[in-house]
This record gives C-alpha cells, sequence and structure tokens, in this order.
C-alpha cells in the first residue's frame, strides 16, 4: 500500500494531534508562490492592483466560491469528492428566495425584514443540510462511488431549481438582504467576514473535534478505522451534511451577491472548487489536507485572475495559467500524496 | 463467485432492457430502426472516449484530461488542414490529430509517469491547461467550412436505407473507429502481455515493478494511447458535426467517467471490461436520448437524468455492498 | 464637461463569453468605435458562460476606475448589485440584450424580443405553408432573452396560424450544437409528422440543420431561428435551414460605445434620435431601454451580404 | 561448498531518509545451500532481499552472481539468473486469477508478446503442484483467504529453472499443517541443487531447515555461521542483542475470580457453530485451528464486526446482543485484527493519531473537542508503556517495523481499558524480541485482571502464553486443552487430523 511518504507528512504537532501549518514544508512553498504572485502583480499594476479599492473588491469576489471549495474540501477528506455543490447551492438560495419573495409584500408594510430574513437563510441551510444528508446515505449506506453519486444528485438538485423556477431568476428581496453579500463592517466585505468565520469554524472542527480528526483517519484507511470502532456510515454522512451545509452558505452569500437566485449561478465554480481544494494540498483520496492550504490557494487564484483582469489579459490564459500552476505546485512538493491511492482505504464506503 | 448475475455487466444490461422495454411501452415508435441508428451515431464519440477512460481506469490512474486533448487536436488539426491546404485528405486530418493527442497525452505521462505526480491531480490540471491554452493561442473562432475531406467522411455511410416515412437511416462510416477502438483496445487488453501488464499495475503497482514490468513505461503507453484515441475522436466529432468547434466536448468528462464506472471499472483501478464499458455508455446514451420520447418536459430532465445514475449506479453498489457483508 | 471630452476614455464592454462567433463579431465593433472615437473602448468577457464570472470581471472593472462600463449581461438580474456599485462610484453603465435591467443608464435593444420571435415565426410559417407541427429550442431555460423569442413566437402562432400545432415542451439545448443535433433526431422520432422547428442559440438551427440533412428531409422541413450566417450558412444553402434571423453585434457594441461617450459627455438621448447606426437612426426609447430596428430577417439569397 | 557461491553481496548499505536500514552487509549463499535470515522487525532483511532480486538498488556495495561482479540488478535479470524471490508482503495482484498471477512473470522472463492462457494455465498447474496444493485456478485472488494468497506466493516462486529462492517471511499466515508442507518443499528443491535463502521470526522452523545461519541487527551483520553452532539462545542473543527470558504467566484464576464472558452455542451462517465457552478476569484463553477453521469469524462476530446470527453471548453476567462494532467496545471489549497493514493501522498516519482513535470520543465530551493537551498525555503515556521505540510519536506509523507498529495497535486498545481483549494472531510477523516482550505484555494484563483471548495457529505461542487452549476444526470447537496437560506435537496432531 503506496502513501505520502513519511518526510512529507510526518507532522512536528501530530503528537498535540494535528495543528495549522506550522512547520509543513508544502504549505511553506505554497505560501511562497501566493505572496510571489502578489508581488509581481503589484510591481505590474502599481497603481490598480495594490489598492485598497482592489483589495476590497477581491474580497467581495472570491468568498462565494471559497466557501464551496471548503465544501469540496470536507468531501475529498472523506476520500470522495461533492459534484453538487454549486447545484445544492443554487437550490438553497431558490428556496430561501421564495420565502423572501413569499414575505415581500409585508415588508412593504413595515414587516421586520430580519425576522424574514432569518427565516430564508435557516430554510437555506435546512435544505443544504437535506441536500446532504441524501449524499451521505446514498454513498455510505447504499455504497455508490461518491463521484457518480453526486453527480446524480447534483443534476437532481438543478433539475428541481429548473422545475421550481421554469429556470428564471427569483427577484424582489427586501434590501436588507443585499448586507450579506454586499455590506461591509468596518470596511470589511460581509462575504470575506463570513468565510473567515467558516474557514476558523471548520479548521477547528477538523484538528480539534473527535469528529474531524476520525474524518482524517478514516479517509486515510476506512477499512482500519471500521476496525477500530469508528462509524464509517455515521462519519460519512455527517461529512456530507457538513458538505451540503457549507454549499448553502455559499448559495446564500452568491444569491445575495446576485440579489436574485436562478438555477444557473455559478455553474463554473464546481471545477474551480475542485481546483482549488487540490491546490491547496487536499488529498483528493482522503486523509490529508488542511484549510490553512486552501485559503492560500484562493488567494493566489484570486490574485492571478484580478491580476490578469487588469492587464487586460484573455480569460483563456487565466485558465492555462491556472491548470500551469497546479501543476507546477505538484511537481515542486514532489511525492506530496501516494503514487496511486491507498488500496485499503478504498475497499469500503466513503471512498470513490 | 462471479456466477452471471452478480455480475455487473448483467445488472446493467438488464437495467437497459427494463428502460427500453418502459420506453417502449410508452411510445411504441422507439422501437424503430431509426432510434437504433441515432443512438449509435450519437454514441460513436462518447464511446471512444469511455474506451480510453476504462484504459485508464484500469491502469490504476484516472484522466479527466480526454475531452481536452480532443479539442485541442481536433481544432488544431483542423486549422492546420486548412492552412496546408490539403482539406480533402481527410487522412492528414486522422494522422495530425493523433499525432498532436499522442503529444499532450505524453505530456500528461511525463507528470504521471516520470514525476510521478497523482492522476486525477494532474490530468485536473491538464484539462484546464490545454485548453486554456488552445482557446488563447491556437484560437477560438469556430470553423464552419470543415476541410472537404472531412465533410466527405462525415457523408460516406456503411449502411443506408430509407424508412417508409421516405426518410434515410445510415450508419456512418465513422462508425468504424469506435469498433476499432472496442477491438484493438480490447485485444491488447486479453491477448498482450503488454495488456495484462496494464492490468496488472493496476492492481497492484508495487508488485507490477517487482515481477518486473516497467511501471513508468506502461504508463506512458496508457496515456499516450488515450491521448491518440481522443485526437482521433476529435476528428471523428468535428467530421460529424461538420463544424471544428474549441468549445467543444469539454465538459463531457465526468459524464464518460460515469458511464465507464457505470459499466463496472472500479476507480480504484484494476478492474474494468470492454463489454461493461460499452453496457454503461449504452444506458448513459439511452437515457439522453429518450426522454423526449418518454414525454418528459425539458424542465423535468435532468431530475429525471439524475434519478436514473443513481438507480443505475444504486443497484449494482447496493448488491455488492450485501454480498460483501455476507462475507465479511 | 470640455475637459472631459478631451481625455481618453476607458470603456469595457464585458460580453457573456469570450471567443464564440457572435461576440468576435461584436469585438470588431467594439476596436471600430476604438480606432473612429480614439477612445480606450475593448472587450472582456470570461472563459464559461456564467453570471458570477461577469460578476468578478465587473468587480475588476470598477476597481480600475473605468469611466463607463458597457455590458451583455449573460444573467441580468445577478448584475444588479455590481452594476449599482459602479453607478455609485459614478461610472456610467449602458446595457444590450436586458430590456429588464435596474441599475444601468440606458439598455440597448436591437429589436423588441416578443416582436422578433414573431417575425420569426412568420417566416417558418410561410414556408411550412401555415400548417402542421412544429417544435421549438432554446439555448437554455434560464435564458430569458430566448424564452422571450420562443414565447413571442408561440403567441404569434396561436393568433395567426391555426393551423399549426406546437409539439413537445421548449426543448433545451445548452447552447450546444450536439445537443441540438440528437434533440432534433428524437423531435423527428417521437413526432414523424413534425414540420417546422425553430431555434434561438445560434447554433440551434445548425445542429437540427444536421439532423434534417442526414434524415434528407431538407424539402419537407422547415427551420427558422437565431443565428449567424457564418453559423448556418452551409445549412441555408442545401434548404436544411430557411431562414435566420440575428441583428449585428458589432453595430450593438458600437451604438452602447457611443451612448456611453454621450452621456460621460454630459450628453442625453432623446426619443427618435439618430445614433448614426444602421437600424438605430431613429431609436424608441421606453424609460431606460433604446430600441432599434436592427433585425435582419436571412435566407440563401441574401445570406451572402452578411459576411459574419 | 568448495566452488565459488551461487550470489555473493559484498559491502551493501542501503539507505532511507536517514535509516540506515544496512549498512556494509555481507552474505554469500551456495549452490543447493540454505541460508537462513534472522533478525528483529526492521534490522534489514527485506530490504537486503529487495536488493538481491533488483528491485531496489542499494546505495553502496557489489553483488556476484556466479562469480560475475554486477552493478545493480533488474528484477527480470535476477530472474533470468535464477533468482525467484517469496516477498513479505506476497506481492501478487489481487485483480489477476491464480493462474496469470503465478505465470505473469514467466511470460515477461520469455520476452512473450501475447497471452497463452493454456500455457498459463499449465505452469500454474505445475507450480502449485509441486507444493502439493490443489486450488481454483480462475479464482480472483483478492477473494483468497490470505494463507491461500500465501500458498500463490510460494508456488510462483517455484516456477522453471530457479537456482536460489528467497523466502521473507513465507510461513506467517500459515498453519502447522502447510509450514510442515513447506519444509518438505524446501528440502526437495535442495535435492534437486537448489539453493534457499529463508527468512523466518519462528526459530524452530529456521532450525528445522537450515544449513547456515546470518543474523542481522539494525542493519549490521552481527552473526553468520553454520546452523549447528547456534542453539535457541544464543541465536536470540544474536538477534536481539539481550537475553530473552521465557515469560511468566500468572496462575490461572480460580474459580473465585469474575466471568467475564460465556458464549453459549454461538454460530454465523456456515462460518461457525455451536461455540461455547467462558472466560473468567485475569485469564488468558487461546483459540487455534487451521486456516478456514472459523477462529477470526468467531472474534469477528464477538466483536460486532460480523455478527452472530444464533446462540447466546453473556459478558459480565448479562446477556447482551453485539451487532456492531460500537455494542462491543461499549461492552469493554478490544480486538486486535489478524491483518495489521489493513485492518489495524493508519499508515501514512502519525502514531499519537494511531494510537487516540479509540478514546477520542472519551475525551472529546458532550461538545465534541477534545481536550488535547490531556488526551496527547494518555497516549504518550501509553506508547511509553508498550515500549513503542520511535522518537516521536508525531512520525507516521509506517515508520515503524513490525513489532513496534504491532505494539501501537496494542496500546490502541488498552487505552480504551478494556475488559476482554481479543488478540488475533498477536505475533504474526514481530520478532523474537518484541514477541517475547508482547507476551509479557499479555502476562501484565492478565495479572492486572483483564480476560484475553489469543487467537493463533503459532503452537509454541498459544502453549507459553495461555491458561487454556480451544481447538477449532470446521467452524467447532473440537477440544479444549489446559497448558500443562497438552504439549505441541499432540496438539499439533490433534489440529489436523
Ligand atoms: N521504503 C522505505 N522507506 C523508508 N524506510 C524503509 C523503507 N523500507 C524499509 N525501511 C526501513 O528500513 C529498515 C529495515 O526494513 P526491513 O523491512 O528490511 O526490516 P525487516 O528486517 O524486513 O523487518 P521485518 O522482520 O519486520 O520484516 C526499517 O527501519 C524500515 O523502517
Ligand atoms: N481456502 C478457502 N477457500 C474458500 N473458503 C475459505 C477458505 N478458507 C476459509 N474459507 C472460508 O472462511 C471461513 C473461515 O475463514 P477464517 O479466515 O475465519 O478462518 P481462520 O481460522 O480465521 O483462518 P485464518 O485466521 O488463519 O485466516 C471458513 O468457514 C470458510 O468458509
Ligand atoms: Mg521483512
Ligand atoms: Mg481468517
Amino acid at each position: 500500500m503506496q502513501t505520502p511518504n513519511p518526510s512529507t507528512t510526518a507532522d512536528p504537532t501530530a503528537s498535540r494531534l494535528a495543528s495549522p501549518f506550522r512547520g509543513d514544508p508544502t504549505m511553506a512553498r505554497l505560501l511562497a508562490i501566493t505572496i510571489a504572485i502578489f508581488v509581481v502583480m503589484s510591481l505590474l499594476k502599481p497603481g490598480l492592483f495594490f489598492t485598497w479599492g482592489n483589495f476590497s473588491s477581491m474580497a467581495f469576489q472570491f468568498p462565494e466560491f471559497a466557501i464551496l471549495s471548503l465544501a469540496m474540501m470536507i468531501a475529498m477528506l472523506t476520500g470522495g469528492i461533492d459534484l453538487s455543490v454549486i447545484g445544492l447551492a443554487n437550490l438553497s438560495a431558490i428556496l430561501a428566495a421564495f420565502v423572501l419573495t413569499a414575505f415581500g409584500p409585508d415588508l412593504a408594510a413595515g414587516g421586520s425584514a430580519f425576522g424574514v430574513i432569518a427565516l430564508a437563510v435557516a430554510t437555506a441551510l435546512a435544505i443544504g443540510a437535506i441536500g446532504g444528508l441524501v449524499n451521505g446515505l446514498i454513498i455510505a449506506v447504499i455504497g455508490i462511488p461518491p463521484i457518480l453519486a453526486t453527480l446524480g444528485t447534483g443534476l437532481i438538485f438543478t433539475g428541481i431549481a429548473v422545475v421550481l423556477t421554469e429556470g428564471q431568476a427569483v427577484l424582489g428581496f427586501p434590501a436588507a438582504f443585499s448586507v450579506i453579500g454586499n455590506g461591509s463592517i468596518y470596511g470589511i466585505p460581509v462575504p470575506l467576514v463570513i468565510f473567515a468565520v467558516l474557514a476558523v469554524a471548520v479548521a477547528f472542527l477538523l484538528n480539534r473535534t473527535a469528529f474531524g480528526l476520525k474524518l482524517y483517519l478514516m479517509g486515510t484507511n476506512a477499512l482500519a478505522s471500521r476496525f477500530a470502532g469508528v462509524d464509517n456510515t455515521g462519519l460519512t454522512v455527517r461529512a456530507y451534511l457538513l458538505s451540503g451545509t457549507l454549499a448553502s452558505i455559499a448559495g446564500v452569500v452568491l444569491m445575495s451577491r446576485a440579489n436574485s437566485a436562478k438555477a444557473d449561478y455559478g455553474t463554473s465554480y464546481l471545477l474551480l472548487s475542485i481546483l482549488i481544494a487540490v491546490l491547496g494540498g487536499i488529498n483528493p483520496y482522503g486523509g490529508f489536507g488542511k484549510v490553512g492550504g486552501l485559503v492560500l490557494a484562493v488567494l493566489s487564484l484570486q490574485f492571478l485572475s484580478s491580476g490578469f483582469n487588469m492587464l487586460q489579459f484573455s480569460n483563456f490564459a487565466k485558465e492555462f495559467i491556472w491548470g500551469a500552476l497546479l501543476l507546477l505546485v505538484m511537481v515542486v512538493n514532489g511525492l506530496q500524496f501516494g503514487r496511486t491511492r491507498p488500496r485499503a482505504a478504498a475497499r469500503e464506503g466513503g471512498n470513490p | 463467485m462471479r456466477s452471471l448475475f452478480s455480475r455487473n455487466e448483467t445488472l446493467v444490461a438488464l437495467i437497459i432492457v427494463a428502460f427500453c422495454v418502459v420506453t417502449a411501452i410508452v411510445e411504441p415508435r422507439f422501437l424503430t430502426i431509426t432510434t437504433i441508428t441515432d443512438l449509435l451515431r450519437n454514441g460513436i464519440v462518447i464511446g471512444i472516449f469511455a474506451i480510453a477512460a476504462m484504459l485508464v481506469l484500469v491502469s490504476g490512474g484516472i484522466d479527466v484530461s480526454f475531452t481536452a486533448i480532443a479539442a485541442f487536436s481536433m481544432y488544431s488539426a483542423t486549422k492546420l488542414m486548412i492552412a496546408l491546404g490539403v482539406g480533402d485528405q481527410i487522412i492528414v486530418a486522422f494522422l495530425v490529430a493523433a499525432a498532436i493527442g499522442l503529444t499532450l497525452g505524453l505530456i500528461n505521462a511525463v507528470f504521471i509517469g516520470t514525476l510521478k505526480l497523482p492522476t486525477l491531480i494532474v490530468t485536473l490540471g491538464t484539462l484546464t491547461a490545454f485548453r486554456g491554452f488552445l482557446l488563447t493561442f491556437v484560437g477560438s473562432q469556430l470553423i464552419t467550412n470543415v476541410p472537404p475531406g472531412m465533410r466527405d467522411f462525415a457523408r460516406s455511410m456503411i449502411f443506408r436505407g430509407e424508412t417508409p416515412g421516405g426518410s434515410f437511416v445510415a450508419v456512418p462510416t465513422a462508425t468504424l473507429f469506435l469498433v476499432g477502438a472496442v477491438v484493438l483496445t480490447w485485444f491488447i487488453l486479453n491477448r498482450t502481455v503488454l495488456g495484462r501488464s496494464i492490468v496488472a499495475m493496476g492492481g497492484s503497482r508495487e508488485s507490477a515493478a517487482r515481477v518486473g514490468i516497467n511501471v513508468t513505461a506502461m504508463q506512458y503507453f496508457v496515456y499516450g494511447y488515450v491521448g491518440v484515441l481522443s485526437g482521433l475522436a476529435g476528428i471523428v466529432h468535428a467530421s460529424l458535426a461538420r463544424v471544428a468547434n474549441p468549445f467543444d466536448l469539454v465538459g463531457l468528462e465526468l459524464q464518460v467517467i460515469a458511464a465507464v464506472v457505470l459499466g463496472g471499472a472500479r476507480l480504484t483501478g484494476g478492474h474494468g471490461t470492454i463489454t461493461g464499458t460499452l453496457l454503461g455508455v449504452t444506458l448513459i446514451v439511452l437515457i439522453n436520448n429518450s426522454l423526449i420520447m418518454l414525454g418528459i418536459p425539458s424542465t423535468w430532465q435532468n431530475v429525471v437524468i439524475g434519478f436514473l445514475i443513481l438507480l443505475g449506479t444504486g443497484m449494482p453498489a447496493w448488491q455488492a455492498r450485501r454480498r460483501a457483508a455476507a462475507s465479511a | 464637461g470640455v475637459a472631459v471630452a478631451q481625455e481618453k476614455l476607458d470603456i469595457p464592454t464585458v460580453v457573456k463569453i469570450s471567443g464564440i462567433q457572435w461576440f468576435n463579431r461584436m469585438e470588431e465593433g467594439v476596436k471600430k468605435y476604438a480606432a473612429e472615437s480614439g477612445h480606450n473602448a475593448f472587450q472582456v468577457g470570461p472563459a464559461k458562460a456564467d453570471a458570477q464570472l461577469q460578476v468578478q470581471i465587473l468587480e475588476d472593472m470598477i476597481a480600475q476606475k473605468v469611466d463607463a462600463i458597457t455590458v451583455v449581461p449573460f444573467s441580468p438580474e445577478a448584475l444588479e448589485p455590481v452594476l449599482q456599485k459602479a453607478r455609485d462610484q459614478g461610472i456610467k453603465v449602458v446595457a444590450h440584450e436586458a430590456s429588464s435591467i435596474q441599475n444601468v443608464d440606458y439598455d440597448i435593444e436591437a429589436f423588441k424580443n416578443e416582436d422578433f420571435g414573431a417575425q420569426l415565426m412568420d417566416r417558418l410559417a410561410a414556408c411550412m405553408g401555415e400548417e402542421g407541427e412544429y417544435a421549438v429550442f432554446v439555448g437554455s431555460l434560464t435564458s430569458k432573452t430566448h424564452n422571450q423569442w420562443v414565447d413571442g413566437a408561440i403567441a404569434r402562432q396561436k393568433e395567426a396560424y391555426p393551423k399549426m400545432t406546437l409539439v413537445g415542451s421548449k426543448n433545451e439545448t445548452y447552447d450546444d450544437q450536439q445537443q441540438a443535433y440528437a434533440k432534433a433526431q428524437e423531435v423527428m422520432r417521437a413526432f414523424p409528422n413534425v414540420k417546422g422547428f425553430q431555434g434561438s442559440a445560434s447554433t440551434d438551427v445548425a445542429g437540427i440543420g444536421l439532423a434534417i440533412e442526414e434524415r434528407g428531409l431538407e424539402a419537407q422541413t422547415c427551420v427558422a431561428g437565431t443565428s449567424l450566417p457564418s453559423i448556418a450558412g452551409q445549412y441555408l444553402e442545401t434548404d436544411a435551414v430557411d431562414a435566420i434571423g440575428f441583428w449585428d453585434p458589432a453595430d450593438a457594441a458600437i451604438v452602447m460605445n457611443k451612448v456611453a461617450a454621450t452621456l460621460i459627455e454630459g450628453g442625453k438621448i432623446e426619443d427618435g434620435a439618430n445614433l448614426g447606426v444602421p437600424g438605430y437612426e431613429a431609436i424608441k426609447l421606453d424609460g431606460k431601454v433604446i430600441y432599434g430596428e436592427a433585425y435582419k430577417l436571412v435566407d440563401k439569397t441574401n445570406m451572402k451580404d452578411f459576411p459574419f | 561448498m568448495t566452488d565459488l557461491p551461487l550470489v555473493k553481496l559484498s559491502g551493501i548499505s542501503k539507505a532511507f531518509a536517514g535509516v540506515h536500514a544496512l549498512d556494509d552487509v555481507s552474505l554469500s549463499v551456495g549452490r543447493g545451500e540454505i541460508v537462513c535470515l534472522a533478525g528483529e522487525n526492521g534490522s534489514g532483511k527485506s530490504t537486503l532481499i529487495k536488493i538481491l532480486a533488483g528491485a531496489q538498488g542499494a546505495d553502496s556495495g557489489t553483488i556476484e552472481i556466479d562469480g560475475q561482479a554486477r552493478g545493480s540488478l533488474h528484477p527480470i535479470e535476477a530472474v533470468r539468473a535464477g533468482i525467484q524471490v517469496i516477498y513479505q508482503d506476497f506481492s501478487l495482484f489481487p485483480n489477476l486469477s491464480v493462474a496469470e498471477n503465478i505465470a505473469f512473470n514467466d511470460q515477461l522472463v520469455h520476452g512473450r508478446r501475447l497471452v497463452d492462457k493454456r500455457r498459463n494455465r499449465r505452469i500454474a498447474r505445475e507450480a502449485l503442484a509441486r507444493i502439493g496444493v490443489d486450488m481454483d485456478l480462475d479464482r480472483v485472488v483478492e477473494t483468497l483467504p490470505v494463507a491461500d494468497k500465501q500458498l500463490v506466493a510460494i508456488s510462483r516462486a517455484l516456477l522453471h529453472d530457479a537456482r536460489l529462492i528467497v523466502m521473507d517471511e513465507p510461513t506467517t499466515a500459515l498453519t502447522e499443517r502447510e509450514v510442515r508442507a513447506l519444509l518438505q518443499v524446501i528440502r526437495k528443491l535442495q535435492k534437486d541443487g537448489v539453493a534457499v535463502l529463508f527468512v523466518s521470526h519462528k526459530l524452530k522452523e529456521i532450525f528445522a531447515v537450515c544449513e547456515k545461519i546470518v543474523v542481522l541487527r539494525n542493519g549490521r551483520k552481527v552473526a553468520d555461521g553454520p546452523a549447528r553452532e547456534f542453539d535457541l539462545a544464543s541465536l536470540t542473543y544474536h538477534m536481539t542483542g539481550r537475553h530473552v527470558t521465557a515469560v511468566e504467566l500468572p496462575p490461572a484464576p480460580g474459580e473465585g475470580s469474575a466471568e467475564l464472558l460465556r458464549v453459549e452455542d454461538l454460530g454465523r451462517g456456515s462460518q461457525f457453530d455451536g461455540v461455547s465457552f467462558s472466560l473468567r478476569a485475569g485469564e488468558v484463553l487461546g483459540i487455534t485451528g487451521l486456516l478456514g477453521s472459523g477462529r477470526t469469524d468467531l472474534a469477528k462476530a464477538l466483536f460486532g464486526l460480523a455478527p452472530a446470527d444464533r446462540g447466546r453471548i453473556v459478558v459480565g453476567g448479562r446477556p447482551v446482543a453485539i451487532t456492531s462494532v460500537k455494542d462491543a467496545i461499549g461492552l469493554g471489549i478490544g480486538y486486535v485484527p489478524e491483518d495489521r497493514l489493513t485492518e489495524g493501522l493508519f499508515l501514512p498516519q502519525a502514531i499519537g493519531r494511531n494510537v487516540a482513535v479509540g478514546i477520542l470520543d472519551r475525551f472529546a465530551g458532550r461538545s465534541g473537542v477534545v481536550d488535547r493537551p490531556r488526551l496527547s498525555d494518555a497516549v504518550e503515556g501509553w506508547v511509553r508503556r508498550l515500549k513503542v521505540a520511535t522518537p516521536s510519536t508525531a512520525l507516521p506509523v509506517q515508520s515503524l517495523s513490525g513489532g513496534n507498529q504491532q505494539r501501537v495497535v496494542l496500546a490502541r486498545w488498552l487505552a480504551i481499558n478494556p475488559r476482554i481483549l481479543i488478540l488475533n494472531g498477536p505475533t504474526v510477523g514481530v520478532d523474537v524480541g518484541s514477541k517475547a516482550d508482547i507476551h509479557a505484555i499479555i502476562a501484565d494484563l492478565a495479572r492486572e485482571g483483564l480476560g484475553v483471548i489469543v487467537i493463533s495457529d503459532d503452537l509454541p505461542e498459544v502453549l507459553a502464553a495461555c491458561h487454556r487452549i480451544l481447538v477449532m476444526r470446521e467452524g467447532r470447537i473440537i477440544e479444549e486443552v489446559g497448558r500443562d496437560s497438552a504439549d505441541e506435537d499432540t496438539l499439533a496432531h490433534r489440529l489436523a487430523s
């Protein structure tokens, strides 16, 4: 069974049972790359890139897909993948939108916006949780490989969204709602705050809770975790439930940013979130990966993206560079992951 | 142990039959020669892709970049043909596309075989990079006046007939490419030591190296071969569609892999059969081309396709689970 | 004021997606305008058709402090907040193909979508002898314009061509010719008597045309839809496609830029004004929406006049 | 051995990321000679073998075959030179049939392009026949029980003109019967002039077949001589560098001590049936039997992995239903599985995590937030107590040798402080030193009042470590013997007959 070679995965703080990226060479490299990109762009477009305006603009842009990447990360840690995140995000958003619009009128009549918004957000989260639960059950109980299961549910979620809306956008939210996606607190974009909170929460969940630590272990070797008394089924279900919930939060941010909800929003984010996850050092075969890496990956891609738009590069060139960057990072990291996926781990549920 | 009925292939076949029966009951017109020719025609390209994807899965890897390779080779080859003014030589198109596909496939192989990087991540990177490169540096304009060679190739048929309704039914020559890919890959995989070595490598890379299989060479072969198949599939696609559109094909990869896994190939490597793959493709193509017949409104089609995919993969998976539990 | 008029204005044209025929033609217009006006007018678009990617580009444009933004929204609703942000910062915004959009100074429409759909239906009906079954295709169920065209057409058929009947629902092609082709095949299998097809995405009629050619039914069937001669040309020649309608994206781009510049220079847009672009000589102003009379209906007789 | 040796390794050194796996080791094997390679876990045996087989390159040193010096060796060259290896991990292809697994190497050696299935089957049948085994040639190897896998690996090596067969712990998964068969094969090979390089942790086997013994310790050669010059004690001393003393098992608990577990007429499917026994606090109960006798299934049933479908289980006087691992752990039952690598360990993960997995919930409390300082104190405590040889619990467990890996699994289960501990093959592939230590640990546990069930086919082990021994055959307990009332041979006889 080929597995990550000790030198790169030995985590000096793991005796304290996991930790953020102190003393992790791959993380250090990613950090260096991110900084490099930032510096280059700042030098190329000093007047534009290295400005508060641009920082804030970027800070409004990445949270929505960064949150989706968090969802993707959770699924990948189990050794699976979640192709339904964007479908679920949109479905949650649309149902939240229905709540908002349904109560829109009595808002005009001076009802409390806050109540309705809370209800809408709650609805979205509930849908996300249910969707994630469905994914989890299909994968862990029935045993469909995650890539197929979530491909299917993704189509279903999107499909339901289309059915509910006839494909059209749902509009007419209370003005207060747009704060979630477009507001700022002390000059800090609200979506950024939301992402930061979620990132910290997920990092805490993964490194400080029994759930997180078991997730890493099950992702490494599902058979061994079963023999160790870990409830793989429950753990997998909870993981996808979490993934789905995160997706729905992304959906809420997305709909507020767009001040509307629609079945086809953010479709390009699916591949992007996978790209970010692997670039961030999440092992797609499970068991390894940190939120810190994910954040760095998000930042580096955003810097490239905005920088290129300022340089008036074509967005195809941007795609090319993204792909190349991923390969570059992998090469410098050398044998980051196993040469082939851990076989024992692949035998049981929760794996692709 | 692998009795006929516990086999994934059998189950998928049964699902296909069941689906056809239902469709035929709902819409008797389903049972026409045209249905078969249409499905065949729409299965050619995805079929070739599936064979390629299956080979990679069997070898213990996974490739999501083949659609980008196909688009890249197809578009560049077409452009080149026009530039060189050899538009009437279809063979040139195939040779050039195969060569480009081979090159791109070998780029994958360098990262995977020589640098020993994980296949999913590498091909995810090349998928993005190849497409980006194609659209940035080769071009993004679609070529509607494809070279006459390609048009003639598309128009040439193995079989042509006419229905009572007075419309043509035909099986395009291009079908031979699918047949060729199937036969050749089957032969390599089951009759040559090379092929068995690939399967063995998919089963255990370490063991393969120990019995003296040159694992790196195998990977170069696999990804090169996949590159060539993809390149050819690209030209076939462009010819049949009579347009070289660099935006085409990319996006199919997951559906193709789904079809292959549906056919019993394992994402953990070492397992996968041609028969199963063809069955998987058949089911996917069937589903995608029968919903109007079933009278399902467009708005509902995604939902239905999603459910059918879950059904098609769920039954074999569930059965495997039960068998595993029994012999735990 | 005058001071402004002198300086070189930055005006991006943000399109739905880069690289495709339609927007390459539009870019020609943008370049033409840039050359004539001396302004820094340029075109940008995402690599994939996705509203959120357009929002990101717009964010970046705002961060670059451009003077005006002209935009062809993939999904108008999704752009409202970011466009509002732009306008709050004093950036002039002109849209195209988004009659319902709010946060713009003006929206340019080559025509009323419903009328355009009806026009296509008239062509289709004429070809079909005003009777028989027909099916309709949209690039995406989520595309407002496509739905408006098709709805306009269906409405027109109901009032004017009672002997025609719609079969099936709006077939979705995901703006993909292969999908249009396969769906057309299936429609012909499910409804053997279908005589007419109306397409919406520029690749729809090409896909339908291909399916019809392979069936050898060029003569018995009629196809009309939105497309460009450069895409549908080969099928117009064989009568597999009988009529296509479109407007010149280049002209639309020039109009957008002109309007944007005019606004910056403090000018006004009046009803009936002549914007100096064919099809927009006597514009109709309806609130923020500027309507032209710019659609072109083309068949194989006059397709050669439109080299794009 | 007057003429020049078949193979001669001189000054071989090999290091892995700092670890000196081999340090200036020399070794020679003569024609038809049976040489044993002994050494503790991690002493470098397998590494030396991989180098000899061309599966790994040496950092320095030379390999001579028939007097010709070779720098490094390609696997194919090694095979052409007549060197065949049975690897510790078998190195089979789980997805291929028995026949193909056996014949694969042959196809490569003869540079064949096309597959000849009939030929493969013939080769396979012959190879299996040589060790007197008959097996379904078309069965996919991953569906075979571990023992059959090992038999396939062995017969694969016996192919055609092998002149030196290297066996890296070929008997770990075999029971008495198969082992005897194998030793016969080795002697027969010798008659045919085939040399054998034999690695085993079962000293009994070593003395049974070997002419020459080479001992490695920490990658260095510490002894090298004719077998007759060694005895159990001296060999053990060379291997471990210390005097390993036999373990003192505490006296069997009397009627007084509490009954922890009672099983009545337990059965599951066709795997085992009518199993009844009881286990007292402070008692070590051995269960032995041939392959496929159902021992593992019984253990899995008691641990809730594959629940029994009939019979009664009584724990601490209360009848209980064990339908999941959770149930079992809740009842204070721990299980150290048969296959350490796939069932027991998270190889690339930190040692600390491997130990902690069982007690995360206990240290998490309701909030689910783990009290990391206290948890890692507990973990470090157990790692120290079981003397796991490692500089840091942060290192991946795959950096440990077999014996230490097994201690990690033990530590995990002791950490949940179980009342009943089931050990399935606790010393499989573990060296004498560690083995004695593990037996000592078992004895300690018994002293502390745990009930321990040891499943093993290593008869000396069950006799040394257990108070009572249950003999299983075809899923039934055919008899119970006290440790004093039985000796190895009679026990072996009862098993087989
Ligand atoms: N691929 C590898 N990477 C890193 N270290 C390794 C590798 N292979 C072996 N080692 C180390 O080299 C040393 C010798 O390993 P080896 O497997 O030869 O021991 P062994 O004598 O076979 O032990 P055992 O009796 O448990 O099989 C051990 O410390 C082991 O951890
Ligand atoms: N060679 C075999 N072929 C087919 N079935 C087997 C074989 N060996 C074992 N089995 C099945 O597995 C059941 C018990 O296997 P199990 O592994 O529990 O035996 P065991 O005594 O635990 O052997 P070991 O622990 O040495 O692997 C048997 O009842 C039998 O049905
Ligand atoms: Mg060893
Ligand atoms: Mg067993």
